[in-house]
């Protein structure tokens, strides 16, 4: 053994070491932005030590493929809207997945090359031996162990399944695909198809490693992916992606222990455990559980007994709202999707402010699935310069609206939607919902009478005390803070 | 069995330490942690290296081709999109005080 | 050295692994907590037991009797303290609904 | 490889998951008791599965060490009471830092042994080669290998170090070693009593193993425990104890990784760990760093420009001090040292549900530190059945005192003293302590004009609203709850 592969290792060491620290930072508000540097140095620390590994053949179609993938991902990343960040999450999520999946095919294609030739390999022929020595001492040269074999199969299944699964979230979120897709009896096909899928893998991992019993379980861990996500309703999506990335997390695992990768094994299980976490965490944030997002029909009983709504909606000048609102004791602001789609919240800030300037109690009231994305609103705010203090978690605030003077809902609809507490036909029924309809005065910034998300009715649009700001989100606040600024000229 | 047991190991400890990592952590960080954990996985992309380095096949060659591909998208694109969340947290850093 | 690194990120991992159960645990459970972990490196008693198992000469038999003997109490006497400690936190679970 | 072994190495797997999930219920309130259960089944598991080893020689002795061992350990930790409980994990922590370096010792001896033969043991001479394995396929029937040698010598040194040093606190708590133990030049003679132990320890681990050099590097390391320990107070113990916990987990994690027995690896890691962090948490919540509290001279102040105080102690009747809390409208009661001394606790929590049956507001106040060990007094009130809503933390009640209308101090001292506040002085300087002067009247029950923990006097027992009630913290409670019947009566 000579030093070099001892370096690579090292090396490897250190990336696993540096992931874990990073993900441990990211956890933390305070020191989440270093963590991803330190993920990022441990990330380039292992790429640049597998390039020196010795052994190492198609050197320049490597650097070729990794220059491109980069590039190109770099490129994407860069550019998209804030808003788009999930889809853009879930399709380079889709990459990886994809990327064990490939991994586990020309493992097991090696394999039954080798296999096939009966003598085992020299080791010149299979000089990744050194990185298997550790795991599998013996069998280095010789084809893979049962258990490499059941791993790698394993792995494949699910990077492949993550891979087509992502990619419908991503074209989902993206708004190429606005239908969900549901028919009779789709579960049992689902159930059909994953069946088929493992009993092929079960052919592969015991040996039996044909050309087409090969390509058949691709097709089938691909066709499988797509057909769970596709019946999913686009709301759920992040839930969903979350899930998938844990399912790459794993596949990367299982493949890291095929290739006899230690980086790769710590990563990949890291991330599979904490992903898994972080999914029942965000389904719980939607007041859904991870199989009723799977296998729920969200959405399916919408438009069926839907309750009525009585009354009017009820107008309101802008010069009006910022007087009231301008003399108010307490005032809390109640952003929702429609300020991302506006990016209205510089607006929306500076408009807080101003009120702040002249002796008015602001809050901004954050519903935990406001949005779509968990953090949504927090990350628009941050952007903005809204200060933390500022900012109220829907279950501090929640007992606070009774004693607030004007609530401002600038594009929130559904997290505000009081149906989710007295209408048990909704689809949002349950969900645990921003309590601005006991404010005494409610003012909602709306274009006009668009549902939200879950596309039903809003009973609050209709109260009482509930007056419509109509407008796109950025001009409506900055008419506010106009109005505002001639009230003191 | 005997090195399974080592990666049992292993694969338990990570298991807890992923898991421990994300234990209690703020709402507004689902998103960003999970873009984060996202990037990690992406060290797929060694995976990939060494697949396409020790491809001997014309069609493994092309296999782990599109691996690496497919891995370089990820880890860059995942470093990408995380930083730019995680800068949004640079601006509220100093009125607050601590989250 | 090969070896070395797989024992090196087992260490890791465990470091990790204990360093993140203990992190936020409130003041009230640091003495049972002590007294616990005290039980659970009480495992050196099957080192121990290993070492007298294998013992060769007389020497080494009366020093693996001496590490058995110690080692049973520590995982015997470990075990009793903490569980008479926890035992306290019985009682009042009922009337508080949570810590 | 026959399945025997395969088995005690799947037994020692589900231990370590124990083990694992054990601490982590024990670090929650609700979940902890479970937490031991689960910890102790792991335990027997690894025990039981390795009597079943095959190839193990002693039996008899080995049975006959763990019956005497687990039965005198059994016995002491039933009967102690409650207050000794911390010198009794200080005890049992030594035994398992000593059996860690008996281990090394025995690794040692036999290494020598082995080397000494210079052909190389056969397997039935060393048997426990299954273990070893998987670490070092090779090097199974050689010698140990350098970095097996180094970490046994490191391990045995360590937990030698925990051995004494624990015996000495043990000794320092159980009251059998008043005085503290300190010489000028204290620290250079430690510092070269452990330069030479490593030196020693160097020795041994670069083969070097004769009988005197193992023989003085043991003794060196037992003394360096010894030393380090001797001049540091009783009221640091705790602390000490803790760090000494966690040097054990460590010596077994090594003598773990010399035996290839992966069960005390990780268990003896992940207490590694635990302890130094749970060691830097307890020396935080006495407002100590840790290299304070270990080369810290802690009292050694004390006595000098000790401030003086003005005023005289004023006395009260149990009679008065009862009806002044029965018509009082918020009590704070403050336990200290001196409740668990006197096992008040039952009492005064009777006395407390007089109060609260009057209509009174009445809480308990707990400073982190209150007693002999972190989370004593909570421990006690936990006995009595106080349930935890009624208990307040330092940083919460505080605020509060100014709004109290009688703290009632029982057998507190310390955690009490404004001089912590007022004189830099004082040996407690600095420490945080619970605001009790603040409010409107003070009740302090101790038996005369005994001091704390720290042996100084404390202005509180002097102040203009403070009240003494002199009397057995039990007696004296009693007597207030009968007088608080008495008014009813
Ligand atoms: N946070 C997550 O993780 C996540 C992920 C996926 C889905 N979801 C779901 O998304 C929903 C989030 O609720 P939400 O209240 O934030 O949003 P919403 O229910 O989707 O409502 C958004 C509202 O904003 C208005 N709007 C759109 N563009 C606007 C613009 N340019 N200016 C002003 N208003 C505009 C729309 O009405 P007009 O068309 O009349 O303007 C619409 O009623 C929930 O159902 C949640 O379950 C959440
Ligand atoms: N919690 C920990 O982890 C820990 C560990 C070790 C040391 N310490 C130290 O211990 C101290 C704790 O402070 P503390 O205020 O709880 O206690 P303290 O300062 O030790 O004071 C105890 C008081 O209780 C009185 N007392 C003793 N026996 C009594 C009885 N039977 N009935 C009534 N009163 C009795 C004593 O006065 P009389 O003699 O006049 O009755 C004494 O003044 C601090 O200095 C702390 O740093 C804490």
């Amino acid at each position: 053994m000579s030093w070099l592969p001892t370096l690579v290792r090292a090396c490897y060491f250190i990336a696993a070491l540096l992931f874990i620290l990073g993900l441990k930072r990211m956890s933390s508000p305070r020191t989440a932005r270093g963590g991803i540097v330190w993920a990022g140095v441990g990330m380039l620390l292992a790429v640049l030590a597998t390039f020196a590994l010795p052994d190492m053949h198609n050197r320049g179609l490597i650097l070729a493929a990794v220059v491109i993938g980069v590039a190109a991902a770099w490129w994407s990343g860069r550019r998209v809207a804030m808003t788009a960040m999930p889809q853009m999450v879930a399709l380079y999520n889709g990459m990886g997945g994809g990327a064990a999946a490939a991994i586990g095919a020309v493992e097991l294609v090696a394999h039954a090359r080798r296999a096939a030739v009966a003598v085992p390999d020299t080791a010149p022929l299979r000089p990744e031996s050194w990185a298997l020595d550790a795991l599998h001492p013996v069998a280095a040269v010789a084809p893979l162990s049962p258990v490499e074999l059941v791993l790698g199969v394993l792995g494949a299944l699910i990077g492949a399944v993550s891979f087509s699964g992502s990619l419908v979230a991503f074209a989902k979120l993206q708004g190429w695909m606005d239908r969900r897709f549901v028919f009779p009896g789709q579960r049992a096909v689902n159930l059909l198809i994953l069946l088929l899928a493992l009993v092929h893998g079960a052919m592969l991992a015991t040996g039996h490693l044909t050309v087409p019993a090969t390509a058949a379980f691709f097709v089938l861990a691909l066709l499988f992916g797509l057909m769970m996500t596709l019946p999913i309703g686009g709301a759920d999506m992040p839930v969903v992606i979350s899930l998938y990335n844990a399912f790459t997390g794993l596949a990367v695992a299982f493949e890291g222990f095929v290739l006899g990768n230690e980086a790769m094994i710590i990563a990949g299980m890291v991330v599979g455990a904490a992903g898994t976490l972080l999914t029942q965490l965000m389904a719980k944030a939607m007041n859904r559980s991870l199989g009723n997002v799977l296998f729920g029909s969200f959405g399916a009983a919408a438009g069926g007994a839907a309750q009525e709504i009585a009354g009017s909606q009820k107008p309101i000048e802008a010069a009006d709202a910022a007087v009231m609102m301008a003399y108010a004791e307490r005032v809390a602001i109640v952003p929702g999707y429609g300020m991302a789609v506006a990016q209205a919240q510089h607006k929306v800030w500076e408009f807080a402010r101003l009120l702040i300037e002249r002796g008015v109690k602001v809050r901004f009231a954050i519903h935990p699935v406001a949005g779509r994305m968990p953090g949504h609103m927090n990350v628009l705010l941050a952007e903005a310069g809204v200060p933390y203090d500022l900012i109220a978690d829907m279950d501090d605030i929640n007992p606070e609206f009774p004693a607030t003077d004007v609530a401002l809902v600038i594009g929130a609809n559904d997290v505000v939607n009081p149906m989710a507490k007295t209408d048990p036909a909704s689809p949002i029924y349950g969900m645990p919902i921003l309590d601005v309809a006991a404010a005494r005065n409610v003012i909602v910034i709306k274009r006009g009478r668009g549902t939200g998300f879950a596309g039903i009715e809003n009973a609050l649009f209709y109260a009482d005390n509930t007056r419509m700001l109509y407008g796109d989100g950025q001009a409506a606040a900055g008419e506010l803070v106009a109005q505002l600024k001639a009230l003191d000229a | 069995m005997l090195d399974g047991f080592l990666a049992l190991y292993i694969f338990m400890l990570a298991a807890f330490t992923g898991y421990e990592i994300i234990a209690r952590v703020p709402v507004i960080l689902h998103t960003p942690l999970m873009s984060g954990s996202n990037f990690v996985h992406g060290i797929v992309l060694v995976g990939a290296m060494i697949a396409l380095g020790h491809a001997r096949t014309p069609f493994e060659t092309a296999l782990g081709f599109v691996a690496v591909l497919l891995g370089a998208g990820n880890a860059a694109g995942g470093y990408v999109v995380t930083e730019r969340m995680l800068e949004m947290f640079k601006s509220s850093r100093k009125p607050g005080d601590q989250a």
